[in-house]
């Protein structure tokens, strides 16, 4: 009997790729219905991370709801916050003073580069190689350290106010952002030829976890998932916020549609990343870095408003309803894993276990922004 | 029974027992010093690992026989290495190129399993998914 | 400007149908209370009001012209007796968002569902399943998403005591 | 679920062999990558090349429960999560430890507040735990004292030097 013949009378077998599961980046669970290694069904099971971010966004005043926008997507933290902060902002009508904005956006691409490093060596973790992780965390620390000296914190910021940013800038972190990008900008070539030309790496990826560019706007896809689709939608130039209509950054978007397109984008993002945050940091005005009089305790019209920023994983969008009470009434975040994520299971049927491990790289998932 | 055959019945004795008494004598000191109990909370410690969730359905399925195949040809290359051994211990004897021709010849012998797998298609994982759509 | 030619199709649905009554609208105003909201206040630039029935035309009207569903959000007016479900739309090129609003009675929080139209919405109908307990006809796997399987409780309701 | 935090002893146990294992234990802690959410990243930030736990004997991350143990709960357990966090506690052969890292691991952390629905506060509630280390999240530095906290709680002495409060 032939091993075509032979293989038509396999019975499938249910794999959990669990919640505990070092490529699944946190506590995703997928149900793996398999025909030897290729899938024939992967059901995401989410729910695992979830912490009630509605929630509390409902029983808490506004201000007090801030510390929780850096803990739904930690990785690229400053985007949630400008996303919460924006919303508010624009349902209370407040104007943030021009420095601020600047500072706003040096900041959240600063966190863009950030996140896009921390992705890279995931992805590459997972795909097997360890070593470029450590590069990858060594040039992640740089900005950590500038950005640390700014916000206070690492990883979960707190540092957008309601009208503006709650500490300004000095010249030593001009001069340690600068510094960080010449240095970012001569490691470039090395990731270049190191990852990018890497035969192993480029067998793994090329070809493999096709997305049409349809796929992803029936799903709702957003960021580098659709820009390696084809799309390049970007929030920062299709729906300008902020300051950004200011700079000229051009959206890297590719065709094919795999795993290497998103990939390139990501890296091409982080080059366009730092053409934005020099451009930012040599027009930099002076002037105050907080709206004047922003109330203490925000009572917010009736009604209700949407606001979205292109996070590092995609268009993060609030919108908050509000019954001129001082919590609001309800909190929608509308998170891009979230979307990105469930086209998965339409993407992945048929694929081989490690090809489908790859797209899941690809996605750049955090769990926490999934399950919210 | 001359001198040197005692003795090295003696050697390769002594290289048994040297086997067995690290071989058992780990198992042995790890009974006698590991913990005798492990502390557990939903008495779990025997189930089969699964990412921390039940696992679902049994493993006793009739799954693809490329698996077997490949283990199939595991065994015969390492077979293939076990007979190499003895050939390490006498290759210096003869001067010249005859040795290695000698192995090179066994070696490309056994190197067509390897031929006649990619052949049969071992090699592309063929998936159920695939065969009927083609 | 891609919203225009969806303006008078979205008024076209009004015409047809017998003008429902949409609780919270003013009495008599036709359905679907169409208006265009400037993007710089409120985020949106045409906010369209449709009863439950008409959701999955004014659904259809979106996907024709490649809009793309962002998100779905429940909102509880407890007050009101009544659940409002807003589809997010937006378009990649124009970046231009359309909101769709729909407003079901409390006591039979009922949906048809546009997972079959929209992939994405399977999981957003489930998640404002879990946390509102609006049922979706037709859905086709509407079990608890994020909350644990055998969750029977629905938590973002104005009445829900842990 | 009875509070025995110490590790049940072996056949035959005496002072100076104890010793001698404990030391060896306290110098190779094995982890479990087990990462839930944000401490996460900082728990691998204290495994990337700056902080580099592995001067302190936390070398190796393994993703099996049966090959790791130290379980460093980082992050926050939901209620969907705790029966999964205990299952692979008890898949973790002895000895094991348990190092709650972060305020979530610890109590609940920002997610606790009264009507809270979804998440179990504290993972001592789930399983006994070794050490805990607060901060949310905590430094790459704290997550380290933690370690060193716990190879003192085994060696009995500490050896490596403690930082003085300037």
């Amino acid at each position: 009997m032939s091993i075509d013949a032979q293989s038509v009378l396999n019975e499938t077998f249910v794999l959990n790729l669990g919640p505990q599961h070092p490529a699944t980046h946190g506590v995703l669970r997928i149900k793996l219905t398999m025909d030897g290694e290729y899938i024939v069904d992967a059901e995401p099971v989410i729910g695992y991370g979830h912490r009630m971010h509605e929630k509390m966004g409902e029983n808490r005043s506004y201000a007090k709801f801030l510390p929780n926008t850096g803990r739904i997507d930690y990785v690229a933290a400053l985007f949630n916050g400008h996303g919460y902060v924006g919303a508010v902002e624009r349902l209370a009508g407040i104007t943030v003073p021009e420095r601020a904005e600047y500072i706003r956006v040096i900041t959240s691409e600063l966190n863009r580069v950030a996140s896009h490093l921390l992705w890279l060596g995931a992805f590459l973790v997972d795909l097997g190689g360890f070593t470029p992780l450590l590069y990858c965390f060594d040039d992640r620390e740089q900005i950590l350290d500038l950005l640390e000296s700014v916000t206070g914190a690492r990883l979960t910021f707190c540092y957008y106010r309601f009208g503006g940013v709650c500490n300004d800038i000095d010249d030593d972190f001009v001069a340690g952002t600068r510094s960080f990008i010449t240095r970012l900008r001569s490691r470039m070539p090395m990731y270049d030829a190191f990852v990018t030309k890497n035969i192993i790496f480029r067998k793994r990826v090329e070809g493999i976890g096709l997305i049409s560019a349809e796929t992803c706007r029936k799903y709702g896809a957003t960021g580098p998932v659709i820009r390696g689709s084809g799309v390049s939608y970007d929030v920062r130039k299709v729906e300008p916020y902020s300051v950004y209509l200011k700079f000229n950054f051009d959206i890297p978007s590719f065709t094919e549609c795999d795993c290497m397109a998103r990939y390139k984008v990501r890296i091409e993002e982080m080059v366009q990343s730092m053409r934005i945050i020099e451009q930012a940091l040599d027009s930099l005005p002076a002037g105050p870095i907080m709206a004047e009089k922003v109330p203490r305790t925000l009572k917010l019209a009736k009604g209700d408003c949407y606001y979205n920023v292109e996070s590092a994983r995609g268009s993060f969008g609030v919108r908050v309803v509000s019954d001129g009470s001082e919590n609001a009434y309800r909190l929608k975040l509308r998170s891009p894993c979230f979307s990105n994520m469930s086209l998965f299971r339409e993407c992945s049927a048929g694929m081989l276990l490690p090809d489908a491990l790859a797209l899941l790289g690809s996605f750049d998932l955090v769990i926490p922004d999934i399950d919210r | 029974m001359t001198n040197t055959v005692v003795w090295s019945l003696i050697y390769l004795l002594a290289f048994l027992l040297a086997g067995l008494v690290i071989g058992l004598g780990a198992m042995v000191m790890a009974w006698l010093l590991a913990p005798k109990r492990t502390r557990t909370v939903y008495q779990k410690t025997l189930r089969s690992i699964e990412c921390g969730v039940a696992p679902i359905g049994h493993a006793w399925i009739r799954y693809g026989v490329v698996y077997y195949l490949y283990a199939l040809i595991f065994v015969a290359f390492s077979v293939d290495v076990l007979f190499l051994f003895p050939v390490a211990l006498v290759y210096n004897e003869t001067p010249g190129w005859l040795d290695f021709g000698e192995v090179l010849l066994f070696v490309g012998i056994l190197a067509l399993v390897i031929v006649y797998a990619w052949k049969k298609g071992v090699f592309s994982w063929k998936s159920k998914l695939k065969s009927p759509q083609a | 400007m891609k919203i225009l030619p969806l303006k008078s199709k979205f008024e076209a649905i009004a015409v047809r149908g017998t003008p429902a009554p949409v609780v919270g609208a003013e009495a008599g105003a036709p359905v679907p209370l169409v208006n265009e909201t400037p993007h710089a206040t409120k985020g949106i630039d045409l906010d369209v009001t449709v009863s439950a029935e008409r959701v999955v035309e004014a659904v259809k009207i979106l996907d024709e012209a490649n809009w793309m569903l962002e998100a779905i959000t429940g909102v509880d007016w407890l007050a009101e007796r009544q659940f409002e479900v807003v589809y997010d739309f937006t378009h990649v090129d124009s970046g231009e968002r359309v909101t769709v609003r729909v407003r079901i009675s409390r006591d039979k929080p009922e949906l048809p569902t546009i997972s079959h139209i929209y992939g994405g919405a399977n999981w957003h109908e489930r998640e404002t399943h879990d946390f509102f307990g609006i049922i979706f006809l037709g859905h086709p796997q509407l079990i608890p998403l994020l909350l644990p399987e055998d969750a029977r409780f629905h938590p973002l309701r104005k009445d829900f005591t842990a | 679920m009875e509070k025995q935090v110490e590790v049940p002893p072996g056949l035959i146990h005496f002072a100076m062999l104890d010793d001698v294992l404990n030391m060896a234990r306290a110098n190779s802690l094995w982890p479990m990558t087990f990462g839930l959410a944000c401490c996460a990243i900082e728990m691998m930030a204290t495994g990337a090349s700056r902080f580099d736990m592995a001067r302190f004997g936390c070398e190796v991350f393994r993703p099996s429960p049966r090959q790791s143990d130290l379980m460093i709960v980082s992050g926050t357990i939901s209620r969907k999560m705790a029966p999964a966090v205990v299952t692979l506690y008890d898949q973790m052969p002895e000895p094991k430890w348990v190092l709650a890292m972060g305020n979530c691991a610890i109590s609940g952390g920002p997610f606790k507040f009264p009507g809270q629905y979804g998440i179990v506060e504290g993972v001592d509630k789930l399983i006994p735990v070794d050490v805990y280390v607060p901060g949310c999240p905590p430094r790459p530095e704290a997550l380290i004292e933690g370690i060193l906290t716990l190879e003192e709680k085994l060696r009995g002495k500490r050896c490596f030097p403690t930082v003085e409060a300037r």
